[in-house]
C-alpha cells in the first residue's frame, strides 16, 4: 500500500471501487449511474477517509459529474457520463481559474487549448481533465493527448494525487451549456470542499477509534493508560470537537443537494471547522499514541496526512471563513481570488 | 437523519408562523428569572399551552396538548419562536423537568396534585440537590430524611438553589437509608417551601443577581406519599431528571438567538465610531463561533431525529452540555471584546429587562461561567463522556462505598 | 471593602498607600519622590492586583508623574510633583483624544477648556485631571472646578473608578513643554498599559494561587480533587500561561524605562498577550473551585473582575494587536483612533 | 532579574559581534542531523570551542574554554549567533548533555577519555533509555545487565535511539539489581557502539526521515568501569541528563529563528500573489505567537539569571518543555496555512538542506508533534507541573514498586 501511497492510483484497488459503484455514485441512473446525492456521497467519502484508502474520489467521483451535468450538451452527457459511471472514464479537476488572475488562466481558441494549471486534483490515473477558463468556460482535455504534460506533484498524503499540467495547444473539447458559469465552477467547488470535509472527519475519527484501542490497552506505572483522567478528558474534549461536524456535514451535503440558499456559507462554514478541528484531533490523538503515534508501526500518520490535505485543499480554514464573510455581506467582495458569485446554479 | 419536512411537519412549521404572525405582537419579554413570574407571562404561557407549543406531549387528563411524542414537533416550533424572537414560554425547572419525570415515574395522586399547575407556570419548583460537601459528588448528599409514621422528617443543608426564594415547591435528594452504599441509600422527596422548619437564605454569587440561596431544613415533616418512587430509588429519579437538565444546558436555541445577538452587535457602529464587524480578529473569530454554532445546531437535530427512532445517542447525547456552555461562554467573550473599551461597564438593574447592552453581555458571561460549573463541571463531563461514551476505563477507586466525610468542606465554605 | 469597590476610593486605605510611599513611586527625588522606574511600579501594580486593592494607581501613580515630568513646565513641575508624591494631589487620566476624531476632542480657549471626555482612569477622588485636547496638547483642570461635572460609570470592577467627564469654560493649566505631544501621550498610554498588564497578572496569579490551595483542601469522591489528574492538568495549563507573562512584564517595563525602539511594541504584546492570558487563567482557576468559585463567599470574582478591567481598559488584546501591525509597518497606519507616533518622547 | 549588561557582558557581546563579522561568512549551514556531520561542519565547530563560544564553562583540562560558570553569558553569545542567523556548533546530545553530566557525576577516567572528543563533535552518542514498553514509564525499563566478573552483560531493547545509526557511543539505562524497587534498580552505562552484540534497525517516523532507531543488545559486554556513579544510582545520572532535555526541547533561541523566518514568509508574496501578512486572520494568528515568543524569550533570561544566583527556579523551570514544544507546533502550522493551499507540499530529500521552504515547514511540523511527544508527553509534563511545580498530590497509585510487566506491550508494538 505504501508503494501505491507515492502515486494515488492503483488499477486494481480502482477494479474494486467500480465493483462497489464508487464512481457511479453520482451520476444519474439514466446515464448508467446509481443517481445519488451529495449526501451519500459524503457516507462514501467519510468511509474512504477512514481506510484512508489510496483513491480518486473528490474530484473523479462527486466534482467531475456534477461539472458535466451541470455545463456539458446533452449529446456530451450521453457520450461522458456512461463511461464515468463505470470508472472507466477517470476526470480530473483543473479550477484553478476560479484562484487567478483572469490573464493568467487557460484560454481556448477554436479547439485548442493553452495555458498552466496547477493543483490538478486526482491526476494519478486519470484518462481527462476539465479544465476551468479564463472567462469562465470549461474544456475538457484527454489526459495523455498531443501538447499536454502532467508533472506529479509530491504532496503530504502519499494517498491522493496533486499535479500541475502544461497544456499547449492541445485539442480540447468545449462545455458550454451552463447558464452561469462562474456559478457552476463555485457549486462544483462546494461539492469538493464538502467531500474533502467528509474524507477529513472520517480519518480523524479513525485515528480516535485507534486513540481509545490504544488507550484501553497500553500499560504505564501499572495501570491501563485510558484510566489517567489526563488522557481521558483529551480524549472526551476530541470526540467533542469531532462529533457535531459530521452532523454538519450532513446539513451541509443535503442544503447542497436542495440548491438552498445557504448552501454555499454551510460549504465555507464545513470546511473551514473541520480543517481546524481534524487537525487539533490529529494532534490529539497522535500524542495519545505516544512515541508509537510518531513511528510508522502502526501508520497513524498517513490518516495524520490525510487530514493535512483535505485541510489545505480547495480553500484553507482562512480562506474559507473569507469567503463566508463575504457570502453574508460582512465585508466587500474578495480582491484578486473570488469571482462574482451569483446565485448557485 | 431525514433532513427534509414532511408534509405533517410542514403544516405544523405554516401552523407555528401563523400563530406569531396573529398573536407574536403581544408577547411579553420575560424577565431573566430573578423575579416571579407576573400575569402578562402566565396568561401569554397559558395560550402557548392551549396551542400545544408549551407541554405539547403532556395528556390532556394533566392539562397538556396530548399530541403524540414527536421530538421534530418540538425543534419546529421551537425554531419558528426563535426565527420570530418570541418568547416561546417559561422552560423552567418544573416544566422541563419535574412534570417529565412525574409523568413518567410518579404516583396517579403526584401527576393529578402538580403536573397540570407546573405546566402552567403557576407552580414553581426549585432543586434541592447539591450541599456544600456534596458538588460534583452529588451521590454523597448527607441530607437526611428518617421514617416517622407516615412522614419523613428531613434534616441537613441544600445549597445552588435557584429560585429558592419565591418557588411553591422543592425536589430534595436525601438519604433515607444511610446503611446502604452510597449511591442506594437516596431518597427522592418533593413537598411545599411553606412546609415549616424550612429556611431560605440567599447566596450571592459573582454577578450580583440573587439567583441561588441555601435552604435549610431542621425537622421539616413530609407525609411519605410525597416520596416518588421508593426508599433508595433517588438516585433513579434524579438521573432521569439529570437527563432533561444536561440536553437543556447545550440549548441550540439559545445558542442561535445569541449569535444573531451578536451579529447584530458586531455589525453595529459603537459609540467611538467602530464596528467590530471590520476587526479583521474579531471577525475571524465570530466566523470561527458562526460554524462552531451551525454544527452543534446540525448535531441538535440529528440527536432528536435518533431519540425520535428511539436510538440510544450514546457519546453523542453526553458531549452536548459540554460543547454548548463551551461555545456560550466564547460568545459572550467575543461580544465584550466588540464593544472595545466600553465592555468594561457594568451596571445591572434589578429588572434585568432595564439593562443596558453591554450590561446584558457582561452578565450572560459570568452566567455562563457559572453554567461551565452548573450541572456537572467540565471536568464531570469530560469523565462522563470518556467512561460512558467512549468506554475507557474508571479511575481506580479510593473511596469505599459509604458516603466521604465532608466536615472540613463546611467549615471552609463558612469560613 | 464591598461598600468601597462600588466607589473606587477610600481616604483611610489611600493613606496607608501614602505611608508605604506608592503615590510618591514614579516622582523624581528632587520633588520628594522615590525616583523609582516603570519597572519598580509594575512591582507594585501586581502587588495592588494580587490584592485587589480598591485604590487608584496606574492613573495616579503611574501615568500622571509622567505625563507631568514630561509636558510640565520646570514650575510646573515644582509646583505639582511633591505634591502628587505625598498623595495629596490626585490626578485623573483623560486620554480620550487619542481614540476620538479631533473634531470631538476637547480643546481650549485662552484659560478655559470645554469637551466631553470619557473613559477617565482613577476619577473617584482625584483632586484634578490631566486631558489631552485635540492638538495634541495638555490641560490640567480642577476636578472639583467651576464647570467641571464627572458622572461615575458603573464598570464590572467594582475596586477601580472611570468615569465621564464634561468640561464647559472650565478654567483650566495648559502644559506646553514637550516636543512631540502626541509621543508623549503614547508613551504615558503605553505605562499604563503596562501597569494594567501588571495589576492583571497579580490577579490571575492570586486566583491560581486560590485554585491550587482549594484543589489540596477540598474532597469530593473520597479524595482530595488535587490528586484528579483532570484537575492538575488545568492547572498545569494556567500555570503554564501565566509565568512567562511575568517575565514578558518585566521586560517591557524595562524597555520603557530605557526609552528602547522596542518599548511600544513591547508594550501592545504585553497588554495584548496578558488579556489573553488572564482571561484564560480567571476562567480555569475558577472553574476548578466548582460553584464555589461562582458565589461571593469566596469573594474570587473580585479577582475575575479585575482581569477583566485590565483586558478591556487602555486597549483590548485586539486593538493592541492592531497597533502592533501597525508599528511593525506590517499594515498601513490605523485608520482613525491612532495618531502619528513618531520617536518616542 | 538585572536587565541591563555590565560592562563584561557588554564587552562580550561586541567580542561575539567582532568574530562574527571577521568569520561568520565561512560558517557552514548545517544539515538536520539525519546524516553525520562532515570536516567543514567539525572545522567551524573547534574554531567556536577555541573561543568559548561551545563549551565556554568545559575546563581547560578537558578541552574546553575554562570560563567561570555565568549563564548570562551564555544567553549572550546565543543572543548573536542567533541575530547574525550564523551557525553555532554542534548542539548534540553529547555536547549538551553526556559532556556535562560526566563532569558533574563521572571518574576521571571518564572525563578523561570522552569529554575532549564529545565536545569537539568528534565522538557522537545516542541515548539508550526508551523501550516498547517504558515510555512515559521511563523507570519500568526492563533491559538488563548482569554483572559477569569484571564486565557487566547487557541484553534487551531499546527504542527511539536518535542517531544510532552513526553514533560512536550509546549511554544506557539498565536494571542491575532486579529485587530492589524499580527507580532503586537502575544503573547507567556508557559504551562503545562497535561493541559486539548490538545491533541496530531503522524505525521509521511520519517525516519519512531516519531519525529514530531501535537498538538491540545480545549479550554485550561491558567493562565495570563504563558505568557512571554505582550500581542503582541510574535513575539519578539519567535525572542530571533529563534536566538538560528540558530546557533544550523549550530553546527559546530555535523559537527566536522561527519566528523570523514565518514573518518572513508572511511578508513575501506567494505564487498565487497572495501575501499572508495582508490576510488578517492569518496576522492575528501571528501577532498572537509573536507575544507569547516574546514572554518566553523574556522567561528563558529570567531562568538563566536565577540558575546564575543558585536559586531554585520550581515550577518556571518546569514549564519550558510544556510551552515551548506547544509554540513551536503552532508556529510551524501558522507558516503552512500562510503558504495556502501550496502548503500541502512534502517532497523531503535524503540531504535536508536541500528541500524546498514548504517541505521544511511541513517537516518541522510533524517534527514538532514528535517532540510535543518525546522527553516526556504534555500529559507527562503537566503531571510534573502540577505536582513538582504547584504541590498537588500524587494519583493513588495501583503499582507496586516493581516494574509494571509490559508483555502486552510489545505484542502490540510488533503486530
Amino acid at each position: 500500500m505504501r508503494a501505491v501511497a507515492q502515486r494515488g492510483f492503483d488499477m486494481a484497488l480502482w477494479r474494486e471501487l467500480q465493483a462497489l459503484g464508487v464512481p457511479a455514485l453520482r451520476v444519474p441512473e439514466a446515464h448508467g449511474g446509481l443517481g445519488l446525492g451529495l449526501l451519500d456521497a459524503a457516507v462514501a467519502a467519510e468511509a474512504l477517509g477512514s481506510g484512508s484508502v489510496p483513491a480518486p474520489f473528490a474530484g473523479v467521483a462527486v466534482m467531475a459529474p456534477a461539472w458535466v451535468k451541470g455545463a456539458a450538451s446533452a449529446t456530451q452527457q450521453a457520450e461522458w457520463l456512461p463511461r464515468m459511471a463505470s470508472g472507466e472514464m477517470r476526470v480530473a479537476i483543473a479550477l484553478d481559474a476560479l484562484e487567478c488572475a483572469a490573464a493568467r488562466a487557460p484560454s481556448m481558441s477554436a479547439h485548442a487549448l493553452t495555458g498552466q494549471v496547477s493543483g490538478v486534483l486526482d491526476a494519478a490515473g486519470a484518462t481527462h481533465c476539465l479544465v476551468l477558463l479564463g472567462d469562465g468556460r470549461t474544456a475538457l482535455v484527454a489526459a495523455d493527448g498531443r501538447g499536454v504534460s502532467v508533472q506529479a506533484q509530491a504532496n503530504i498524503d502519499g494517498t491522493r494525487s496533486v499535479a500541475d499540467i502544461s497544456i499547449d495547444a492541445a485539442p480540447a473539447v468545449p462545455l458550454d451549456t451552463a447558464a452561469d458559469p462562474w456559478a457552476l465552477a463555485h457549486r462544483v467547488r462546494d461539492a469538493g470542499r464538502i467531500a474533502l470535509a467528509a474524507d477529513a472527519i472520517g480519518a480523524a475519527q479513525h485515528m480516535l477509534d485507534s486513540a481509545v484501542a490504544w488507550a484501553g490497552e497500553r500499560v504505564q506505572f501499572g495501570r491501563v493508560i485510558g484510566s489517567f483522567q489526563g488522557l481521558k478528558h483529551t480524549l472526551a474534549e476530541a470526540v467533542t470537537l469531532l462529533e457535531p461536524c459530521r452532523a454538519l456535514l450532513w446539513q451541509a451535503a443535503h442544503a447542497h443537494d436542495q440548491n438552498a440558499d445557504d448552501a454555499p456559507l454551510l460549504a465555507c462554514h464545513l470546511k473551514a471547522h473541520v480543517g481546524d478541528v481534524t487537525r487539533e484531533v490529529a494532534r490529539m490523538t497522535t500524542e495519545a499514541h505516544g512515541g508509537m503515534g510518531f513511528t510508522d508501526l502502526l501508520g497513524l500518520h498517513h490518516w495524520f496526512k490525510r487530514c493535512a490535505f483535505d485541510r489545505q485543499f480547495l480553500g484553507t480554514p482562512a480562506q474559507c471563513r473569507d469567503e463566508a464573510a463575504s457570502l453574508q455581506g460582512w465585508i466587500s467582495p474578495l480582491p484578486v481570488a473570488v469571482r462574482p458569485t451569483g446565485a448557485t446554479a | 437523519m431525514d433532513l427534509s419536512l414532511s408534509e405533517k411537519h410542514q403544516a405544523l412549521a405554516d401552523e407555528v408562523a401563523q400563530f406569531l404572525a396573529r398573536h407574536g405582537a403581544r408577547a411579553p419579554k420575560p424577565h431573566a428569572g430573578h423575579q416571579p413570574p407576573d400575569e402578562r407571562m402566565l396568561d401569554w404561557h397559558a395560550l402557548l399551552v392551549e396551542h400545544g407549543y408549551s407541554s405539547r406531549t403532556v395528556p390532556r387528563a394533566y392539562g397538556g396538548f396530548g399530541a403524540a411524542p414527536d421530538v421534530l414537533e418540538g425543534a419546529i416550533i421551537a425554531e419558528g419562536f426563535a426565527r420570530a424572537g418570541v418568547w416561546q414560554g417559561f422552560t423552567n425547572q418544573g416544566v422541563r423537568m419535574v412534570a417529565p419525570t412525574l409523568l413518567e415515574v410518579g404516583t396517579e395522586a403526584q401527576k393529578r396534585d402538580y403536573v397540570r399547575p407546573t405546566i402552567l407556570g403557576r407552580m414553581l419548583w426549585c432543586q434541592g440537590y447539591s450541599e456544600p460537601g456534596a458538588g460534583s459528588d452529588l451521590a454523597s448528599v448527607q441530607t437526611r430524611a428518617v421514617r416517622d409514621g407516615d412522614d419523613y422528617v428531613i434534616n441537613g443543608q441544600k445549597i445552588w438553589t435557584s429560585f429558592a426564594h419565591y418557588a411553591h415547591m422543592i425536589y430534595v435528594l436525601c438519604r433515607t437509608e444511610p446503611d446502604r452504599p452510597k449511591h442506594a441509600g437516596l431518597s427522592y422527596l418533593v413537598l411545599s417551601m411553606k412546609t415549616p422548619g424550612i429556611e431560605v437564605r440567599p447566596l450571592p454569587n459573582m454577578t450580583g443577581r440573587r439567583e441561588f440561596n441555601e435552604v435549610f431544613f431542621t425537622d421539616v415533616r413530609v407525609p411519605a406519599g410525597q416520596m416518588v418512587m421508593g426508599p433508595g430509588d433517588g438516585w433513579k429519579v434524579a438521573q432521569v431528571n439529570l437527563k432533561h437538565e444536561r440536553m437543556k444546558l447545550g440549548d441550540p436555541d439559545k445558542i442561535v438567538q445569541r449569535l444573531h445577538r451578536l451579529v447584530t452587535l458586531m455589525r453595529t457602529p459603537q459609540a467611538d465610531g467602530r464596528v467590530a464587524m471590520q476587526q479583521p480578529e474579531l471577525r475571524a473569530r465570530l466566523l470561527q463561533l458562526q460554524a462552531e454554532a451551525a454544527a452543534l445546531r446540525a448535531h441538535h437535530l440529528r440527536l432528536l431525529t435518533e431519540q425520535a427512532q428511539d436510538i440510544d445517542s450514546g457519546v453523542k447525547r453526553l458531549i452536548v452540555k459540554l460543547a454548548g456552555t463551551g461555545l456560550l461562554w466564547r460568545l459572550s467573550a467575543l461580544a465584550i471584546d466588540a464593544f472595545g473599551e466600553p465592555g468594561l461597564r457594568y451596571a445591572p438593574h434589578v429588572d434585568a429587562s432595564d439593562d443596558d447592552q453591554v450590561t446584558v453581555w457582561n452578565f450572560d458571561h459570568m452566567h455562563d461561567l457559572g453554567m461551565l460549573i452548573g450541572g456537572g463541571t467540565s471536568h464531570i463531563q469530560k469523565n462522563i463522556i470518556a467512561e460512558r461514551g467512549l468506554g475507557l476505563p474508571p479511575e481506580p477507586r479510593a473511596a469505599s462505598a459509604l458516603p466521604a466525610t465532608t466536615s472540613g468542606d463546611h467549615h471552609r465554605i463558612r469560613s
